[in-house]
This record gives structure tokens, sequence and C-alpha cells, in this order.
């Protein structure tokens, strides 16, 4: 590619741009090439707002190559996966998806990323769930656990270190 | 009354439906026998070779000849009986078209050998060997061919009567015909113009086939439809009709055995053609590669289907990488 | 009798007690026999971020569990049916990805087909249980109430991954609660999100996301909320309080897993529908029984 | 003894300059069946022409073999020569030796000499093989019909009638006029639209060589080209239409007045059971709305209408009617619907009166029209603040319809000169667009001018509306300054897709004429043949072929008549003579052909159980005889033996 991004030098990676399309073909998702970037997405976007994410430029920085730049950037982990830009994009993209690979490649090139979804990956790894079973307060400010209300336990795999260990295996699988 | 004629009927590699065929124009028999003599006929009588090889030149007025020329004995043979016929009926569809042992065109001929005898599934029996002793001496094999021709490319031949087998009436519109010097037969009278689609009684549509389906995998076959306009592959449109469709009246799909219509040289690349030019054809302006693709792929076994019985006579006759010529 | 795997997934079961309870109390009325899957783990959804295979195995693993048993699953949370079905269409469509996994499951002696369907409690009560069936069973219709719906983007989103009701138009939640007698509308942000993604690393933003709908709703002039998304329900009710703080409003809608609702109004004992735990002020309903009633 | 003549042409030092003409020649006589052959330098020229002539009398050839350029260059002219000589014309034929060799192979005279021999050989064999053929005639009915009235029949019949062809224009709704009556203005000129609509409109009703057909609809269609027969429904319009002079007093008398949504109007106002869609119709004339009118809908008694009528030109026993009609060509000019916004939930149309399309809102702003030109809230009636319209809605869309309708950014730029004259200066309008395109003459122009009235164009698409309280709201990101801007407005114009028309799909049936897949019309090339279909002698105009602003409607349906008018001015049609041909002996009736057949020429004769050829719709093109699985289809002037031995000829290696 003959682009140069004049603010930060970068230059687009093909590499890694084939990477995110591996990804979505292997979900049989449309590539980003064929946004014609009208901005539906954002206007919709229910973290543009607050965080402002825009998948629209997220799609044309894909498209262009400009790959490193989203998987460095804090911007691909505010997206709230409500699956609306896919819903209502004229093209039949999926911003969103183009979000999860972006993600996904931030994780497998070792990027640090928010501590929310490194407590979720850590909680699933140790026992299966994204948290442990809690203690709750009712409209009385009195606590309740599971036990209290008669719920049997939680279910959880007998052997949990077998479950583990494929998990650390299955983490550094790719879809394709 | 002129002299009976002298007719023989032999058969080369062949399943032997040819010869029960023959059995099979019952009483008609009879009167073949009071119209001629047959002379020699290898699974009625027990001639030898050496009978035949005593036979004057042209001795015999008609001769058919069915199967496949596997064996250089099928070759030597054939050759024989020309040298003492007036005239030869190639007769079924493995001696006029190559018939089903024709597909074995597509492998050479040692993996035939391979196949069938060195990686078979059964018991590890002797590879055939051209020599063997025995107690009572050598026992002589004869050697396979390279490749099946048609009969017509080893010996000259008269007259041209396919199927798979011929059909009883087949026979018996053609004998009396071929006995009678008054009627004149052209070499392929006993091939039909018209196509199996002729006599077929299934109602046909403008065809718009969107893809094949595998009979075996066809639901919902509606008995009095075109196969063809079902999805099916039915050889029908480009078969020769003689037989009258009994296998699409009863909802099977022409498979092709009595060869290309008169005057038509390859039967399968006329089908294929036809069914290219039909296949998918619905809004083809706007399909993608894969979609073309598809449909395309949606014919298996291409080579199977569409020369099930007439490879050799084909302008293919065999596999490029194996012409040995 | 209709048996079904009831398959929590995480906040259900570690949190959302009130949703666990009225499942197992208000369906088996209606010939659903529930049956818990023991080994299950994390649908793996929420790893979508992190490693997109550890989400597609994790999803084959808990629906072979459900396979093993040879019944249909039910996810009561949007976001595992969604994770779930969108693992059975990936691995129906690439049955090289599927082989990878299942041998992967074969470590567990577990083996995924893909013939488990799915059901999440949207469709579960409006198309397989049926309206009429559940009108039967109604003993106190909610007369007086207008309630809003709220469904959680991945009920109705993406809807090219079969979703349980329409993505622009969704009327099932609506068509429910008129069933028991409560009324409702549209309004502009039915559609819009809870925030309940991004609250572990934006908690602001995320309760400002949950405060605002709130307030929308409760401006609105309707008398609670109802939601059939343990995850929105957590951040509509349980976190209520502070996304009022966070938005600077006050706040008193009464919300209500849709069914928590239909069991009030079937007359289950409502102590067994977990309604102490709803954090939202929802003994301001009439039908509500207090806690202190209740005890 | 008559042969074959060969004349080698020089083409000055195209070909003679690569190919050793000499050596070519001397090759050519010593031919199988070849007893002349020359070369000369201008073949084409009259000496050369004449040298033929001269040659086929003197030399007693039988058929001509000329070696010079491509047969689409001079095929024809030698075809003319070789008829003067008093041969018949396929008698002739060409190889190609300066395209397909002097000029490709100029490098290397030896080879290219040699492949010249190996062309005209190919040739010379074909010509061994060929036969006279004869062209097939056929009487052609110089009337011509034409369907739809919208602004491009209207083009069309008046262009047909004006050289005196007679033309049935059939039009479904009680009046000719079609979309562009709806409109009040058109861009970029800003002419009303009814003033130089209606003239032409009325020039349809006075032109004695046009028969009016409206209410009508086309039921049959048989035959072909220069011999259509055509079945039209004129539907009962329980009005003599000689007696009717559009006073309206009917109109004022219907009971049902006020009570039916005026289409005209887009449902924004009302009409009676009895009605004419708009003032200026065409035919001036009432027509009863059967479906709604109370004595022919619920058998009731009122005959409030007959009871006014002065004229006693009410007739509630009136019936469809049949009427049969021959023509030598047609011209198709359906037009086009909106698409339904409804289809994009999320832009809320239909949940708020005050979200509209593009066409209710040219409605309110015509001064004739529902509001009288007045441009008010419609939900309240409340003032206009601020309109905001939504570009491509439906339109490049894969969802819906992938393509861009023409006409939607034009109009709204129109609709922004309309607003500012009608409304307060203060008013805010924005437009969302993806693209603006303005393509066509004077409309970048347009466009400029339009910026400069204080418009908002927003670059980016809102992702829903929602309906406020009082207001419409949308946010829409703007993609050229980043910004999520939010507009609340009082009238919200989606600007949708455009459809073919309703009906199209069974018309194009009735008609055998082949869509493309976005439902419109087909044309046979999308350069070269725009306004013809693959049926011969049916053309398409307008926006049945697919989304047009009125100046390439206009001149499509021009063209379509011009088109046809070669068609309807000859007494007969000749036949290509190098046609297709079924033998009935050996057809088998596997109907693949006709699938195959481009032009519709193939039909089955059900009683003989063959497929049989119209010889006037064949074009010769060879797909059913390259398909025929039995070989029963020959293509004359191309038969098999002859190309066989062309392909001998051409792979014969020189001896030697």
């Amino acid at each position: 590619m003959s682009l140069i991004d004049l603010t930060s030098m970068a230059e687009p990676d093909e590499e890694e741009q084939e990477k995110i399309e591996e990804t979505l073909e292997g979900l049989k998702e449309d590539i980003p090439d064929l946004c014609y970037q009208c901005g539906k997405c954002t206007s919709g976007c229910e973290a543009f707002i607050l965080l402002e994410l825009e998948p629209h430029s997220i799609m044309g920085k894909s498209k262009a190559g400009f790959i490193d730049e989203l998987v460095n950037s804090d911007e691909i982990w505010t997206c709230m996966q409500c699956f609306k830009c896919q819903e209502r994009c004229p093209q039949d993209l999926s911003p969103v998806r183009v979000i999860f690979a972006l993600k996904n490649l931030a994780v497998a090139a070792g990027k640090e990323i928010p501590s929310g979804y490194q407590k979720m990956l850590q909680s699933v790894l140790g026992n299966g769930l994204i948290q442990q079973p809690k203690e709750v307060l009712n409209r009385a400010n009195e606590t309740r656990k599971r036990e209290d209300l008669d719920l049997p336990p939680v279910p959880e795999p007998e052997d949990m270190d077998k479950v583990q260990q494929i998990l650390m295996k299955a983490t550094q699988e790719k879809l394709r | 009354m002129s002299e009976k004629k002298k007719i023989g009927f032999y058969w080369t590699g062949s399943c032997g439906g040819c010869q029960v065929s023959i059995l099979d124009i019952d009483e008609m028999l009879l009167d073949v026998a009071e119209q001629a003599e047959i002379v020699f006929w290898p699974c009625a009588m027990d001639p030898k070779y050496e009978d035949v090889k005593a036979m004057d030149e042209n001795e015999i007025d008609i001769m058919f000849i069915n199967g496949a020329i596997r064996l250089d004995e099928n070759k030597e043979m054939v050759e024989l009986l020309r040298e003492k016929t007036k005239e030869v009926v190639s007769y079924g569809s493995c001696a006029c078209n190559g018939g089903v042992f024709g597909l074995g065109n597509l492998s050479s001929k040692d993996e035939l050998l391979e196949k069938g005898y060195t990686n078979k599934t059964t018991d590890q029996g002797p590879f055939p060997q051209k020599i063997t002793e025995v107690e009572e001496g050598e026992l002589e094999l004869a050697e396979m061919l390279d490749h099946i021709k048609p009969l017509d490319e080893h010996i000259d031949v008269e007259y041209y009567l396919p199927g798979c087998p011929p059909l009883p009436t087949q026979l018996e519109d053609a004998l009396p015909a071929l006995l009678d010097d008054e009627i004149e037969v052209e070499e392929r009278d006993l091939i039909t113009d018209k196509s199996v689609c002729d006599p077929c009684p299934m109602e046909r549509e403008e065809k718009e086939i969107e893809r094949l389906i595998p009979i075996q995998e066809a639901t919902d076959i509606d008995p009095d439809e075109c196969l063809l306009d079902q999805g099916i592959l039915c050889m029908g449109p480009a078969t020769a009709g003689m037989c009258e469709a009994p296998c699409t009246e009863v909802g099977h799909p022409c498979v092709g055995c009595n060869g290309p219509v008169k005057g038509v040289e390859d039967q399968g690349s006329r089908m294929a053609s036809a069914l290219a030019s039909v296949m998918g054809i619905e809004g083809e302006e706007n399909k993608t590669e894969e979609e073309v693709m598809e449909t395309m792929n949606s014919v298996r076994d291409p080579t199977g289907s569409f020369y099930m019985f007439s490879l050799p006579s084909s302008i293919m006759q065999f596999r490029r990488d194996d012409i040995d010529e | 009798m209709k048996e079904l795997g009831l398959y929590l997934g995480c906040v259900i079961p570690t949190e959302q007690y009130g949703y666990e309870m009225s499942i197992r109390e208000v369906l088996p009325k209606f010939d659903i026999e529930l049956v818990d899957l023991e080994e299950s783990t994390c649908c793996g959804a929420p790893l979508r971020n992190v490693n997109m295979f550890t989400t597609m195995y994790l999803s084959a693993r808990n629906m072979a569990l459900c396979e093993k048993k040879g019944i249909d699953l039910y996810a009561p949370c949007p976001i595992c049916h969604l994770g779930l079905t969108e693992a059975k269409e990936s691995l129906e469509e690439n049955p090289e990805l599927k082989d990878k996994i299942n041998s992967k499951l074969e470590e567990e002696d577990l083996q995924y087909e893909g013939s488990t369907e799915l059901y999440h409690t949207l469709d579960l009560l409006h198309d397989e249980i049926g309206l009429d069936e559940i009108e039967d069973q109604v003993e106190e219709p909610l007369d007086d109430l207008t309630f809003a719906a709220h469904y959680g983007c991945n009920t109705i989103r993406p809807n090219d991954l079969d979703r349980p009701d329409d993505s622009e138009n969704p009327q099932k939640l609506e068509e429910l609660m008129e069933t028991i007698g409560i009324g409702t509308e549209d309004y502009p942000e039915k559609l819009d999100c809870c925030g309940g993604q991004v609250i572990s690393d934006h908690n602001e933003s995320a309760l400002t996301k949950a405060g605002e709908k709130i307030e929308a709703v409760q401006d609105q002039g309707f008398d609670g909320l109802s939601t059939i998304c343990p995850w929105g329900h957590r951040m509509l009710d349980s976190k209520q309080d502070s996304a009022a703080d966070t938005i600077g409003e006050s706040l008193d809608l009464p919300v209500m897993y849709y069914i928590q609702l239909l069991g009030v109004a079937m007359g289950i004992e409502q102590s067994r529908l977990g309604l102490e735990l709803n954090l939202s002020p929802v003994d301001n309903l009439e039908a509500i029984e207090s806690i202190e009633e209740a005890e | 003894m008559s042969g074959i003549g060969v004349f080698i042409c020089h083409c000055g030092s195209n070909i003679a300059g690569t190919v050793d003409v000499d050596e070519l020649t001397e090759y050519a006589s010593d031919l199988n069946g070849v007893t002349f052959a020359t070369n000369y330098k201008y073949m084409c020229s009259d000496p050369g022409q004449e040298l033929i002539k001269d040659s086929v009398e003197e030399q007693d050839l039988d058929s001509v073999v000329v070696a010079a350029c491509s047969p689409r260059m001079h095929e024809e002219t030698f075809q003319a020569v070789v008829e003067d000589a008093g041969l018949n014309p396929y008698r002739f034929q060409m190889a190609n030796i300066r395209e397909q060799c002097s000029w490709v192979h100029s490098d290397d005279m030896e080879k290219a000499t040699e492949k010249a021999k190996h062309l005209v050989e190919m040739s010379v064999e074909k010509s061994r093989l060929s036969e006279d053929l004869e062209k097939t005639e056929v009487d052609v009915n110089s009337d011509a019909l034409v369907i739809g009235g919208g602004i491009a029949g209207i083009q069309s019949a008046l262009d047909l009638a004006d050289q005196g062809k007679k033309v049935y224009l059939v039009e479904r709704e009680p009046s000719i006029g079609g979309k562009m009556a709806q409109l009040d203005k058109t861009f970029p000129t800003l002419d009303c639209s009814s003033c130089i609509l209606t003239p032409k409109m009325t020039d349809v009703a006075r032109n004695p060589n046009i028969e009016l057909l409206t209410y009508s609809e086309v039921e049959e269609v048989d035959g072909s080209v220069g011999d259509f027969e055509v079945k039209v429904k004129k539907k009962a319009t329980y009005v003599d239409w000689d007696k009717c002079t559009a006073c309206g007093d009917c109109a004022e008398a219907c009971r049902r007045s006020g009570n039916v949504e005026d289409e005209f109007n887009e449902g924004l106002d009302n009409r009676g059971a009895i009605y004419t869609p708009f003032p200026q119709a065409v035919p001036a004339a009432y027509t009863i709305d059967s479906e709604v009118c109370i004595s022919l809908e619920y058998d009731g008694t009122c005959t409030s209408c007959r009871e006014v009528c002065e004229l006693d030109a009410i007739d509630l026993d009136d019936e469809d009617e049949i009427v049969e009609l021959n023509v030598g060509s047609i011209i198709v000019a359906t037009g086009y619907d909106l698409m339904d916004p409804e289809k994009i939930y999320e832009y809320g149309y239909g949940k708020s009166k005050d979200i509209i399309t593009n066409l209710e809102l040219e409605r309110i702003i015509d001064a004739s029209g529902p509001t009288d030109g007045e441009i008010h809230r419609l939900s309240d009636g409340e003032d206009v603040e601020s309109v905001t319209f939504i570009l491509c809605v439906g339109s490049r869309d894969e969802e819906l319809q992938s393509y861009c309708c023409r006409i939607g950014c034009m109009g709204a730029l129109k609709h922004v000169h309309l607003l500012r004259d009608h409304l307060d200066e203060d008013v805010d309008i924005n437009i969302c667009y993806t693209d603006i395109r303005s393509f066509g003459k004077g409309y970048e122009e347009f466009y400029r001018r339009t910026r400069d009235l204080d418009v908002n164009f927003v670059r980016g698409r809102p992702s829903e509306v929602n309906v406020q309280e009082e207001k419409v709201e949308l946010n829409v990101f703007d993609t050229t300054m980043d910004k999520l801007l939010q507009v609340e407005s009082d009238l919200v114009v989606l600007v949708p897709a455009l459809l073919p028309s309703e009906g199209t799909e069974e018309l194009s049936r009735q008609l055998r004429i082949t869509r493309s897949s976005d439902g419109f019309l087909q044309e046979a090339h999308p350069k070269l043949r725009p306004m013809d279909t693959f049926t011969n002698g049916i053309f398409i105009a307008g926006c049945c072929q697919g989304p047009k602003d009125i100046p390439d409607s206009v001149s499509q349906a021009s063209g379509a008549a011009a088109k046809a008018s070669t068609i309807l001015s000859k007494d007969k049609l000749q036949s290509e003579a190098t046609i297709a041909s079924i033998d009935d002996d050996i057809c088998s009736g596997c109907k693949m052909c006709i699938s195959v057949c481009p032009y519709d020429a193939i039909e089955y004769n059900e009683e003989d159980e063959v497929a049989e050829i119209t010889d006037v719709l064949c074009m010769g093109c060879g797909s059913c005889a390259s398909l025929c699985p039995t070989g029963a289809i020959e293509h004359k002037g191309f038969k098999d033996e002859m190309l066989e031995a062309m392909i001998d000829a051409g792979l014969t290696e020189e001896e030697g």
C-alpha cells in the first residue's frame, strides 16, 4: 500500500489486516472493505456519546490497514456490544465484529487489556464462571446467599483442573 | 427358394446379457431357424477355434458380435470371424460404443490389474501370469489390452444395433430386415434419429435446472414430471430412443445405454454441453463465480454420468496421460 | 411434560437470584421440567473480546452437555442465548472448526453434534407455551399497571442470528405483559442499551446509560419496567441507586423480571419469586407485598 | 465447369505488406474446388467489385471467397456484389486475412502468409458446402402500442404519431400523466411540472393518430415482431366519456365524497367514489371507483351522481371490455413506484404524520395540492421551523435496493429551493446525505446554488428517527466534522428507493421480455442497445428500465420511438437467413433449446411434440444449435459439416 498517516507516520499493515479478515471469514462475515462510510453505525452507536466510539472510523482504518493504531487504542474496548451497528448497516457489514476481531488481535499480541476483561478471563479459567456466587442484599439490606433462597449449588465441572487445561490451550487457538 | 442364410452369434468381454437378449425373442427364434442356419454360437453350441479357422472366406452371411474387446484373444477372434463373414453386426452397447467396460479406460492397464488382483479387499489370489505350469503342461492366459475400443476400430462393421442389452423388439425388427436381401439397410439404420425423450411419457417444461440432485438423495419425485426438470440427471435427451423409455417410465433416469442418436458422434459431450447451457440459467447474468461453481459441482462424477456406456467411442476415448501410441 | 436443560450462565446463578427463583417457580406450572446442567460453565460470550475460539469452545461444551442428556436447552440470559446461537450456526457452517472443537471436547468425553434447540424466556413463553396457555393460568390480572418493556440488546440483535424477536420492532414482551393484564406502549428509548457490557471498565458511562433509560421511562409516566435480561435487570434494578447518583437525578422506577410479574399474576407466593431481591422500589406497586408483609 | 473464385485483397499495403499475395493466390488456385484465383489492390473499391462481378460471369463461378478484412467491415458490401452478379448472397464467404493475420503478425511475413493460406483454405472448404439461403419475409403492421402513459409513454406516442403511425396508448389510471403530473416543479430549471407536461397531455388527446386507452390494462400478448396480437382490458368507468364534460357536479353529489383516500395526493386528502385524478386530467372525464361506490360495491340504491348529471353520462351497468389490437411494435414505459419506507422501520414512517416521503412533500408544496401549497406540520397544523431530509432510504442498501435511485439527491436540492420560497427564511433545512450525486447537465451548478441557500448539509446517515412529543428527533454523525448532531424537526422527509412499478413482473411475463436482478426490465445491451429488449419489436423507455430523471426518460422514449419506427416503416420484415432450423424427424421434444433462446424464438408444438422456430424472431445466435443433444437443430450457413471441414482445413500441416 502506498498510504502514510502523516500524523503518526504509520503505514498500513496488510498482514494484520489479513488476520482480521481471516477471523471475520471464519464467522462468515463480510470484511470491512465494502464500507462506504455513510456513518449510520456511528449515528446510532450506544457508546459514542459517552465513550467516543466511532465504528465507521474503525471500519475506515481497518479498510486502509492502520491496524496497529486500533489494536493499541482504548477505543475498541468501549464497545457495548449492542449490535445496532451491524443491524442497521446498509451494506450488510458488521463493525461490532470487526471490533471483536481487533480485540482478539490485541490480546494475541499481548497488549495490556482493561482490567475488567482481565479479571473476567481469569475467573473463567479459574472456576468456569465470570464471577463467584455473591452474597446479595435485599431491599431491607439483609444479606442473602443461594442457600438461604433454597437454590441448588452453582454448577461446576467435576474435574475443573482438566477444563482449565483445555481452556488454557484453547486461548492460543484461532478460528481459522 | 434361395439357400438359407448362415448366421452366427459371438460374444467377447461381456456380461452375457446380450446373449440372453437373443434367447428373449422366444418363438421367433424358430422363424429365424427357418430362414437361417445358425452355424456358430458358442453360447449354445461348442465350436472350436480350429473349426472357424477351417471355414471358407465369407462363409458366414451375418455375424452378430457383442461385448467389449478387452483381451488379445477377443481381438484375434473377431479378426478371424471378420475374414469368414460377409456382414458383421456390432451388437449391444459394448461392441458399438465400448459399454460400461469402457469406463476402464479412465485407468491404465496396470492400475486395473493392481486394483483387481493386488489390492483387492477379499482373498489375495495369484496375480495372473501369462504362462502357468500345471501337471498337464503349460496353461496360457490371454493378455489384457491397454484400452477398450469399440468393435469398429478393430474390424469393419456393417451394422450397429446398440442397447444394454438390445431389446427383443429391436432384434425382432432387425433380423427380418437383415435376412431379406430385398430390404436395404444402411449402416446405422437400426439406431433411431430421435432420443429417449420422444417416447418418454413424462411431462416436460422449459429447462431451468438450478442444480442437480443425485437420485438417491432426491425426495418427493413427481412421477409424472420430467426427471431432468426435477434436477435429476437423465441422459434421455442425448440417448437414442429405440428402447421406448422403459426406465424413465418407472421413474428411473435414463443412464444412456443406447449411446448417441443416429448422426451424433459423442453422446457425453452433447449431453454435457446441453446441460451446461440450461443449468442455473435463471438469473445467470448476475451470478458470482462461487455460485456458478456451486451449480457446476452439483454434477457428480461427470465422466461416469455422461459416458457410462460410450467413453471408448467418444472423442475422448481414454485418459489423456495414458496415451501410449 | 417438556424437559429442558436449564442453562443459567454466569450472572443469574451468582447474583440475579430473583430471576432464577421465579423461573424455577413459574415454568413447572406450565408443564416444563427444568433439568440442571451440573457440569456447565460460562457460555463463552464475554470472552469474544479476548479469544473467539475459546468462546466457541465453551458454547459448544455447554451445548454438548445438554445433548448428552438428549434434551433442548433453555438459556434465560440473552447474552448466553446469542453466544450459543452464534456458536451453533458457525459450527454448522464450518465443519472444520467443529472437528477442531470436538477434538478438544473429546478430552472430557463430550461430543458436539448441533442437535440441541435453543430457547430464551421470551420465545419459550410467547411461542412454545403460548399466550392462551398463560392467560388460562392468570388468577389476578395486573390490570392497573402500565409497564415499559426492556428487551436487552442481544435478545433482538443481530437478527441474522435467529433472535427470539424482531430487531427493530419487537412486540412479544408487550404481548406477554398484555396477556397478564399489564398495559404497555412503545417509547423512543425502547431499544436503547443498558450499558451493562462495559460496567467492568467504564463504570460511570455504563451507569449513565442505565440512568438515562430509567429516567426516560419514569418521565413518560410508566409504573415500571419489565426485563427479561439479567444484565439489563442488574443495571436497571440492582444498580438503580448508583445510576441515580451518577446522573444526579432521583430515580424510583420499579423494575421487575417479566417472569416475576407473571408469577404474581398467577398468584404464586411472592416470597418464592425472589421479589425481596429487587432493589428498585417494587413495593410501590399495589400488587407487590412489602418485605415486612411477606415475612 | 463452375467452381469457386478466390479474390485476394492487398488492402494497399495493409495486407500485401505482410502477406505474400502472389504466393497466396497461387496456393488458392490449387485448392479443391477453386477454378479461379486472383488478387487486387483494393477489392472493396469500384474496380475491385467490378472485377468480382465480371469474373463470376466470365469464369462461370458459383461461389466467391474474398480474402480481405473483417466481415464486420465489408461482408455486406461483397454480398451485394455477389448478388448483383446473379449469385445467392450466401454463396459468398469472407476470409479475414487483415485483422486476424497481417495486422497481428506483421513481423513475420513467412508465417503470416502461411496463416493466410490456412484462413483462405478454411473459407474455401466452407464455400464448397455452402448453399443458397433465402430470407423469409413477414408483413408488418404499421401500428404501435405504447404501454404506460407517463412522460416516457407520452413522448414515445407523440413521436410515433408525428411520423404518421397509428398509436394505441394504454394507461391503467383514468388519466395519463404518470408521476410527473404529481410533481410541483422539476430540477434543475425549476420549471413548473404541469406547465410543461399538460400541453403534451393535450397534444396526445388531440392527435388523431393516437387512440388513448386509459383505465385499461394489457391482458394478453401473442405473435411476434411486425404482427403482435394484444388484448387490452378497458375497465368499466361507469361514465360515458363521450358525454362527460368533467363539470364535476357528480363529484360534489357523491355520498362518499371526501371519504376515499386520494392516490394522486399520496393519501394526504380524500376524494369521492366518482372522481377525476386531478384537474388537468386527460381525458377530461370522471370515473367511478367501483370498489368504493355505494351502488356498485354494496349493491345499494344510491343514485346521487346520476340524478345531478344533466348529460345523462352515468351508466352504472357499464362493463369491462376487451379490446383486441394488432400492432407491429410495442414500447413499454410503465415507470416506477416508491419503495414503502416502512421497510426501514427505524426511520419511523407511519409512526408520525410528520415523517413523510419526498413525493408527499411534492404534493404539499403544489399550489393545487391537498394543502393548497401551505406547508405546516401534518400532525397538528403548527408552523414548520425545521425540515430534515434523509437521502438513500432503502437505496444503496444491500438488504433492500442495492442501486442508486438517481433522482433523490437532485429532488431534495429542488425541494430546498421550493421550501425557501414557501417558508420563512429562518426555517432550518437539513439534508442528511451519503454522497450528493449531481451528474446531469446543469446539475452541479444547481447544487452549488442550493448550497448558497443556508442549508445544513450533513454528511452522514441517521441510525433512527424518534418521534418525541412535539418534534421528530434524530441523531446523525457528520463524518466530515466528526460530530454527532442532534436534529429536531417538524418535518422529516424520507427519500425512498425507486422500484419497478407494481405489475412489472407480470407484464414482463406477458411480453416475454426479461428483467434484471433488480426487477427492472432488461435492456438488450447496457450501452449499445439501451432501449431494445431481447424480444424483437419490443422496446423500453423511462423508469421501467431503471431509475431515471425526466430528461433521460424523455430521451429514451424518443429513442424507443425511433427504434420502433424503423420496424413500423417497413412493409415487410426480412428475417436473417443464417438462422436456426429444426428437423422434425430428429427433434425429440426435450425442450432444452427453449430455455436458452434469448429471443424467445422457439416454441413447443404440443401437437407434433417438437420444438419450432419462428423465423422472424431468430437472430441466428447459435445457442440452440450448439446445445441440441440430438443434433436436430441446424444453423443455416454454419452447419456442422461446414465447421468440421473448416477445422480440418485449419489444422492441416503443410506438406513437405
